[in-house]
């Protein structure tokens, strides 16, 4: 069962890095790369126990982490900055005040 | 048990392969986000719970618990980042090919 | 694709796809640095450097049939070179028959720490390791030297008013981003720390920890600015401790040579050299963990810095 | 069997494909990300040489008897850390290329230069 998951998660990989070469936005390919790192998280769970020595879950918490770090990277360094915008509305709004 | 952890790992791929189906077959931004982000965090906590029943020492399982309350916690706040700042950037879900060029055309007066 | 952004994003999940490759072959170090590294820290560093560049890259006016024959040529001539080479994965092979058999039956009782991997990084190949920490204070201190920009007692005043500023509007931006973040950052730092000391006897170390410790800080720097964390965390005591590091690490080096014995030989420090190896190793680790923390931390700080300088003198322009 | 030495034709093609991205393109960008993609290779080469069929890895437990060759994941450890901060180095020159020359490509910096000369 341990591999039947694991092949899932690999065919759910390759969607994904689907995704993120079609991507027609920017936001698709975030999301793309989001979610391939969940599955990240899990394949490395999964191969663990695999493998027989599940003691290195260490890694997956690592990659659960950065995986959150990275996407709000990404959304602070990209032009789709959700900081950047509402640095634009106040001026906007100051100048109209 | 070992029946139980297979068929927590069962609905576990089976809910992943529909979240991949969903990021690689609908149609626009937010349906795409919306298949992802539903899928993706009950699909973790059943292959976690899974993973959990296969009688794996405390440390181990302890290791486990702290991955799905990781993931409880980012993958939402991480949808809710990703949509808001998707919104704020004025991308325009597609609801109806005459309704969506007729935003557009609205939006680029 | 001529969109560097998505090619960034596409260099991720490669590095996120080899850190998958390496637990499945037993390099469980290697991918728990890989995570720390490839798919966090430098994708960010590119995606800065992007910013500041432009994201577009030229149509290219070579023609790349020449580079293409150049890369056919060395590639076959490199597939000759394979078909010597021993097979994959068969326990014969030269690799697995010198050093390694001593490393593999002997470290228990030599340095008495699980982990084969800390062992050799820490104790047997110390001298090596401590070139890597002194090639990485480098890079640092280059980075520094390219990208810092010089601040005024002026501009520091201003930034503390804007922090006020700043603090006051938190509560209507991104609350969830920033509760989520607020609980999240203790547990990083918390489990840096488990890594960090973790080291001898699962995957774990002082460059993994300091990698981990510094996105802790990176994160806080992303969603609470860059004036709160420049507060938060003082320049010149980030640019201290990364020179404290790797004076830590040598200074272990200089005891044991006073101690009669071989530099970094960690059994002159200790009665009993298991202890001695315990002590030097911990000693080491931390070293490595500082200067590679402080390190990570001025380089993202210079990064990010400077592309405030520039969209700042952007605005004074316009 | 010439089938066992696939991981260094993937290792070989892998390389090229960042050797081809380093020589057959101007942008300075794009250039270092060829570059951490041939260093990725060579990280991969050395992990595959460290696989022992059977082995697990190299941390000692009990009942174990096949580690995996512990020497090249140290080497490779250490070349990680080191990699991205001489990556981070790399950016930063090209981002002072940027602010000199107002331009990344590797062309119009040059007929900037001449144009100097």
């Amino acid at each position: 069962m341990l591999i039947a998951a694991t092949i899932a998660i690999l065919v759910v990989m390759i969607m994904a890095i689907l995704r993120t070469i079609m991507g027609p936005t920017l936001y698709d390919r975030i999301l793309a790369v989001n979610m391939f790192g969940t599955k990240t998280v899990l394949l490395i769970s999964l191969l663990g126990f695999l493998m027989g020595r599940p003691e290195f879950l260490d890694i997956a918490i690592v990659y659960a982490l950065i995986n959150f770090i990275s996407v709000i990277g990404v959304l602070h360094y990209s032009d789709a900055s959700i900081f950047k915008r509402i640095d634009q509305q106040k001026k906007t709004m100051k100048k109209n005040s | 048990m070992d029946i139980s952890s297979a068929v927590f790992l069962l609905i576990g791929s089976f809910l992943c392969v529909s979240g991949g189906l969903g990021i690689l077959r609908f149609p626009d931004f937010y349906t795409r986000m919306h298949a992802v982000g539903v899928t993706e965090t009950l699909a973790t906590t059943m292959i976690l719970i899974g993973l959990m029943l296969q009688n794996p020492d405390v440390l181990v399982l302890l290791k486990l618990v702290i991955i799905l309350l990781m993931t409880l916690f980012i993958s939402p706040t991480a949808s809710h980042a990703l949509a808001s700042a998707a919104m704020q950037n004025k991308l325009m879900p597609v609801l109806d090919k005459n309704d969506a060029n007729e935003k557009e055309a609205s939006s680029n007066p | 694709m001529k969109d560097l952004f998505s090619i960034i994003m596409l260099l991720g999940i490669y590095s996120l796809l080899s850190a998958c490759f390496f637990v499945a072959m037993d390099a469980v170090d290697v991918a728990f640095t890989e995570a720390a590294v490839g798919a966090g820290i430098s994708t960010l560093l590119m995606l800065v450097a992007i910013t500041m560049t432009g994201r577009e890259e030229n149509p290219s006016r070579h023609k790349p049939a020449l580079a293409l024959v150049v890369v056919t040529i060395t590639g076959s001539l490199l597939i000759y070179g394979t078909l010597d080479m021993p097979y994959f994965g068969l326990a014969e092979d030269p690799v697995h028959l010198h050093v390694a058999p001593r490393y593999i039956n002997d470290s228990m009782q030599e340095v008495g720490v699980p982990n084969i991997v800390t062992s050799v990084l820490a104790s047997y190949r110390a001298f090596d390791t401590f070139g890597e920490v002194v090639v990485i204070f480098t890079a640092g201190m280059g980075v520094l030297a390219l990208l810092s920009v010089v601040r005024l007692p002026r501009d520091i005043a201003k930034d503390i008013s804007k922090i006020d500023a700043f603090n006051k509007c938190m509560h209507e931006e991104h609350l969830i981003l920033r509760i989520v973040t607020k609980v999240l950052i203790p547990f990083i730092l918390l489990f840096a720390l488990y890594v960090q000391f973790h080291g001898d006897f699962g995957p774990g170390g002082g460059f993994q920890a300091g990698v981990i410790f510094a996105a802790a800080i990176i994160l806080y720097t992303m969603l609470f600015g860059m004036n709160t964390a420049r507060r938060v965390i003082n320049q010149s005591l980030i640019q201290l401790l990364a020179a404290v590091g790797v004076l830590l690490y040598g200074s272990v080096g200089i005891v044991s040579l006073l101690n009669g014995k071989n530099f970094l030989d960690y059994n002159a420090l200790s009665a009993d050299p298991v202890a001695g190896q315990h002590l030097g190793i911990l000693l080491i680790e931390l070293g490595v963990g500082i200067t590679v923390t402080a390190v990570m931390v001025i380089i993202f700080f210079n990064f990010a810095g400077r592309r405030i300088d520039q969209q700042n003198k952007e605005n004074n322009d316009s | 069997m010439i089938i066992g030495l696939y991981n260094y034709w993937i290792v070989v093609v892998l390389m090229m494909i960042g050797f081809y991205i380093v020589i057959a393109h101007g942008n300075l960008i794009k250039k270092i990300v060829g570059l951490s993609i041939f260093q990725t290779s060579v990280f991969i080469f050395y992990i595959s040489m460290a696989k022992v069929d059977g082995g697990t890895a190299p941390i000692l437990a009990e009942g174990i008897e096949q580690y995996s060759n512990p020497l090249p994941h140290v080497l490779i450890l250490t070349a990680i850390v080191v990699g991205i901060a001489t990556t981070a180095l790399g950016l930063a020159l090209a981002v002072r290329i940027k602010e000199a020359y107002g331009s990344i490509e590797e062309e119009e910096i040059q007929e900037k230069d001449n144009l100097d000369c």
